[in-house]
């Protein structure tokens, strides 16, 4: 989960890291707090999880509270990548000698921490990495042992030939890396640019990435306001459903609502609907061994869908029961009555006990399983997409 | 043969008095694996379904000598500790059931089962089977029949179509490996692949990977030095497209993680790219693989 | 530098460690606050750093106001090894179902860090430790490294064979290990008797040994009112003047004052005193590259202690300089014009610059050198000593 | 021949820009030391005694990859840091000088020496003297004399009082090691012994301990099986007694520590015991060492 430039940089800042002076603005901003807290030049930045900010104009510089006020009117409530600017940053602008690069991430095929330096700062980070790849250096670090200052000086030292910032420098790697990433289960921390003034450095702009799983373990973010989020655009009704209870659910812009096992699977079925000629209305995963509840909230969510006009399911129980999938489905189908057809398969863990729950509910009232087909282990998965993909041609 | 879990797995179940670990345990008993003993710290002296609890991996060796597997089933925030406990009692080879494994978490772990030649697999797998032989996880027992494919999948459900598709088309398992859908992982493609080409039983692999992360790049360079033919299956081709790590992601690992970078990797190392399950036995016979 | 069991327990407390519930008296108590507070029966502690204080009648079971009166009484104030009590620790008394032994210290021969723990715990454990070697358990960790949660579950079901308090001792021992051991780098950490209450446990004792030169970087300890000190038994005049100045400083029985270089030196001439028929009158430690100041006050130490008949000095140059040496003995004997003869010895680094020094002084004022000898590198050390034992017997 | 130090010691300073170092780096160099390098961090570029000055002990390799031998002055807390960075660049002496290194600090940087196989003398040595060849440290240059006798001592002035003696008497010394009088030491005096036995220089080795710690006893395996007479002085018989480490301390350590626990374990290793400078002359008569 990434933070905002604004939660990253109130770390920083915690940690003994210069960020420039600056005002967060929000909409319910008094605006003569302008005229008062601010120096000029300054500038205005959207807060939002999106990259390349400067290229797209959600940065800009003023000189006056009229033009800072024009800035946050322009910025504030605009759509992004399907998300919207609710809060500005505006920051006192420095006067940067130098642009540095600096971060930590983890490089997944060493399996190890790895610190990116770099002298050639600045927006166009992965265009140095292209032409001039000698320029950036890469100190890779054992897992599990925390940064020694030697070896935070090291890395300083290497792209740092002005000596008398090395100290200042070596100082906010060692807390980049030992006081941020480490302690914060961090995928990435990233300063760029960072920037030198004479012999002090400072922080323009910050990202933090946070692990998800790791989140839960450190009140102290959720003590700051930071709550645990996962990245997302700008949702409809249902997607929001979806977030509120937990599931993963991405509409995409076809007609066959997906409704799987596991993100792996539902991964798969979305090519395998295209490979046969057809489209799948959205991603979803169950997760692991789902309650019923959460099933039912799934299928609800492909029902409420108008673009949705087939619904392919499939169950392949290992950790999630079949027993429990067909109780959920039973129990969604007996209260809502859909109508839409459901070409479903469910082989697997407690199949036969499944089976059982789908046959009795048939029995009891026939009338609402009309367009359901729940084939088994003997019809390969593909001819149930097939199926699918056939029935949504027709309807 | 086979690889990982045989008939000589003489298995562990750590967190086993936890839901789904103790009816696993019941349905990984009925398929004939060896569970020897139990751990959950404070349930000394209870037994889930016959199976004897202790309070530490130590105890459960202590008095089992002969366990040389465990399954871990603990809650994500204690998964790190419970594979540094089985790892210091020297169990070879660890099978991590637990998903969501803090990414720190699960780099130490790996580091420290690799500094002690000790095998983990996971986080997040649904396990691996042996069919006829032993099953470890979570894996529908039905599913898999004995034969002289192997598998190895990130997803538990694409596991269970490959051996789904191979069974309709009259083939069989070596061993079906899910090595796990956590981002970071214990044993990857690569590593599976090696015991699979030293596999006698084993005569051709079918690996299943998808977007996202570089296991599948990674293997490149095994398959390429395989006796055996690989097969592989990637998906993500039209899912929605992933996030990057930042800047920093694009530095250390350029443009890997897509589904076309990974089957152009695998394609150069000389694998079979499958597009869809139904075309395997096809692929299979072309290779003169034969049920 | 040892914690007062109060300090101690106020650690264990802060980490989550059960303590009894507790009032801590000094000399400016309320006598009121007797009646309110405590819940009796309770246990009166003398705050002392000594051990064994059962034994010796330093802890009281009282059962009223009275009682508890008389025992602060009986107790504050007291001298113990040279000691002053000046505060007690009244707790309430536990029901104790069973008392272990806990510690965590460093093996010096195997340089590790090691867990000890036994349940047979009390006052005898070195007692238990002869008789029932195989009942006290030993887990030695590697350094650097946190103790992990496992490893404190194994030695907890080790010696614990209730089931049910097996996650509370383990987090004892994590805590224990992780919070207090390695972050305040401490040298012991003990509780004994560590005692268990059905599922729960209470330390009754707590002894903490803290690094003296690791202190400095744990302003948390300061924070709390723990002091660096040095532990000192009771001191007289010069004995304070000496701590006051940080110059390790001990008197003994004899009549040579001893002015030597360093501790290892300082040791090795009262053995060599003994040997040749003297006794020294003290112990004393430059330190490396003492200042000027500071030997002169060493100096002053000596002549002040009417016990002292002889002064025998030694420098052998090393970081610590002849000439700086030099500089402070004529300056002080200028100055002071001391009576008591000094045999003393200088060789080493800058010798030539530092016998320059005295032959000034001498020759200004040749009346104050009369008694003062200043030996060279080819006059055995041994001889000196010699001189100054036959001198002192003269006297 | 020598131990430790030698003409072919190329040295570092670390923390040179300090005022005893500055110093002593001046004495070293007129002693015929060969320093090639100096580190203070955010020093680069200046010089002192005209050793050039470098920001870190890397910088100072790259530059000097002949460096094989550092000593380390800086102030205690950074003490450790500057071992381990001395250990990363792979210099294989590394003396500390610095006196009260934390204990913590001190295991850490000796554990990580060990792994790699690396010599650290110290906490708190005055340095090292091999007569003639190299002087690294602050021990008086004029008190040694080159001959064939090693020393090892935990305190400086009794380091040079050996010497002293010895050369009153015709003798010399092969090296004199200070091992420094710290509480947690890198090499102890078994380990010292070990190099002396091996040199074929030395032919009598004295070794000066004191009350407190559990070095001297632990030389007593190595001394039993060394070629070379041991003689060995240990001071503290009549020094105030000290504290113990608590009840761990007597569970751990027993009845180690002092004077006579010392005495008595080197005389069953075989040394021959000292109780003053003066006889140490007879004594290695007595054993056929001669000047």
């Amino acid at each position: 989960m990434r933070l905002y430039e604004y939660e990253a940089k109130a770390l920083f800042r915690e940690n003994g890291i210069n960020i420039p002076e600056s005002l967060l603005i929000d909409k319910n901003v008094q605006w003569d707090i302008l005229k008062t807290h601010i120096t000029y030049p300054a500038v205005v930045k959207a807060q939002i999880l999106t990259g390349k900010r400067g290229k797209r104009g959600l940065i800009k510089i003023v000189s006056s509270k009229e033009e800072t006020a024009q800035a946050i009117n322009t910025l504030m409530d605009t759509r992004i990548d399907g998300m919207i600017i609710e809060k500005v940053l505006i920051e006192r602008k420095e006067n940067i000698t130098e642009e540095y690069y600096l971060s930590i991430t983890i490089d997944r095929m060493r399996h190890k921490p790895v610190i990116i330096i770099s002298h050639r700062g600045g927006m166009d980070i992965e265009e140095v990495n292209k032409t001039f790849p000698a320029d950036i250096y890469k100190y890779y670090k054992d897992v599990g042992e925390k940064l020694q200052p030697y070896e935070a000086r090291k890395i300083a030292s290497i792209v740092n030939t002005k000596r008398k910032s090395l100290l200042n420098l070596a100082n906010i790697i060692l807390t980049l890396y030992n006081k941020l990433f480490l302690k914060f289960d961090a995928k990435l921390v990233e300063i760029n640019p960072l920037g030198r003034i004479e012999n002090h450095w400072i922080a323009l702009d910050g990202k933090i990435d946070i692990d998800e799983d790791g989140f839960i373990r450190h009140p102290e973010l959720k003590e700051q306001g930071i709550q645990l989020r996962h990245e997302v655009g700008e949702l409809n009704e249902r997607e929001k459903k979806a977030k509120a209870s937990g599931i993963p659910y991405v509409e995409l812009d076809g007609n066959i609502g997906v409704f799987p096992g596991g993100a792996g699977f539902g991964i798969a079925s979305i090519d395998l609907i295209a490979h046969y000629g057809g489209k799948a209305a959205n991603f979803m995963d169950s997760g692991g061994a789902p309650t019923q509840e959460r099933l039912k909230t799934m299928l609800g969510l492909l029902m409420d869908n108008p673009n949705v006009k087939v619904i392919f399911g499939a169950r392949f129980g290992g950790i999630s029961r079949c027993d429990d999938w067909a109780k959920a489905v039973c129990e969604y189908v007996l209260t809502n009555h859909p109508k839409k057809p459901m070409i479903m398969r469910m082989t697997g863990n407690m199949e036969e006990e499944g089976r059982k729950i789908f046959d009795e509910a048939k029995k009891q009232h026939p009338e609402y399983f009309k367009h359901i087909a729940v084939y088994s282990a003997d019809k390969p998965i593909e001819e149930v997409i097939k199926e699918a993909v056939n029935k949504a041609k027709e309807v | 043969m086979a690889i990982l879990v045989d008939e000589n797995t003489k298995l562990l179940i750590q967190g086993i008095t936890g839901k789904n670990a103790s009816f696993h345990a019941k349905l990984m008993k009925q398929y004939g694996t060896k569970i020897l003993a139990g751990v959950t710290p404070g349930k000394r002296g209870e037994t889930i379904e016959d199976i004897p609890v202790f309070d530490t991996v130590f105890d459960a060796k202590a008095n089992y000598p002969e366990i040389n597997t465990t399954s871990i089933w603990v809650p994500p925030l204690f998964a790190k500790d419970a594979i540094l406990e089985a790892i210091d009692a020297n169990i070879k080879n660890i099978i991590v059931i637990t998903e969501r494994i803090p990414i720190h978490d699960m780099l130490y772990a790996r580091k420290k089962a690799i500094e002690k030649g000790i095998n983990v697999v996971g986080g997040n797998t649904p396990g691996i089977i042996s069919p006829e032989k032993a099953l470890v996880g979570m894996l529908p027992r039905k599913t898999f029949r004995k034969g002289h494919i192997g598998t190895v999948a990130r997803s538990g459900a694409i596991t269970y179509y490959l051996a789904n598709t191979l069974n309709l088309a009259g083939y069989g398992e070596s061993t079906s490996v899910g090595i796990g859908g956590d981002p970071i992982l214990g044993m990857t493609f690569g590593d599976i692949l090696k015991l699979f080409d030293e596999d006698p039983d084993t005569h051709a692999v079918i690996m299943a990977g998808e977007i996202g992360g570089v296991y599948e790049e990674m293997a490149k360079e095994t398959i390429k030095n395989m006796k055996k033919p690989v097969l592989a299956f990637i998906s993500g081709r039209y899912a929605p497209k992933g996030k990057r790590m930042g800047h920093a992601g694009a530095i250390v690992e350029g443009n890997l993680g897509t589904a076309q970078s990974k089957i152009d990797a695998l394609r150069e190392a000389g694998a079979t790219i499958l597009e869809t399950f139904s075309e395997i036995p096809l692929r299979l016979k072309e290779l003169n693989i034969l049920p």
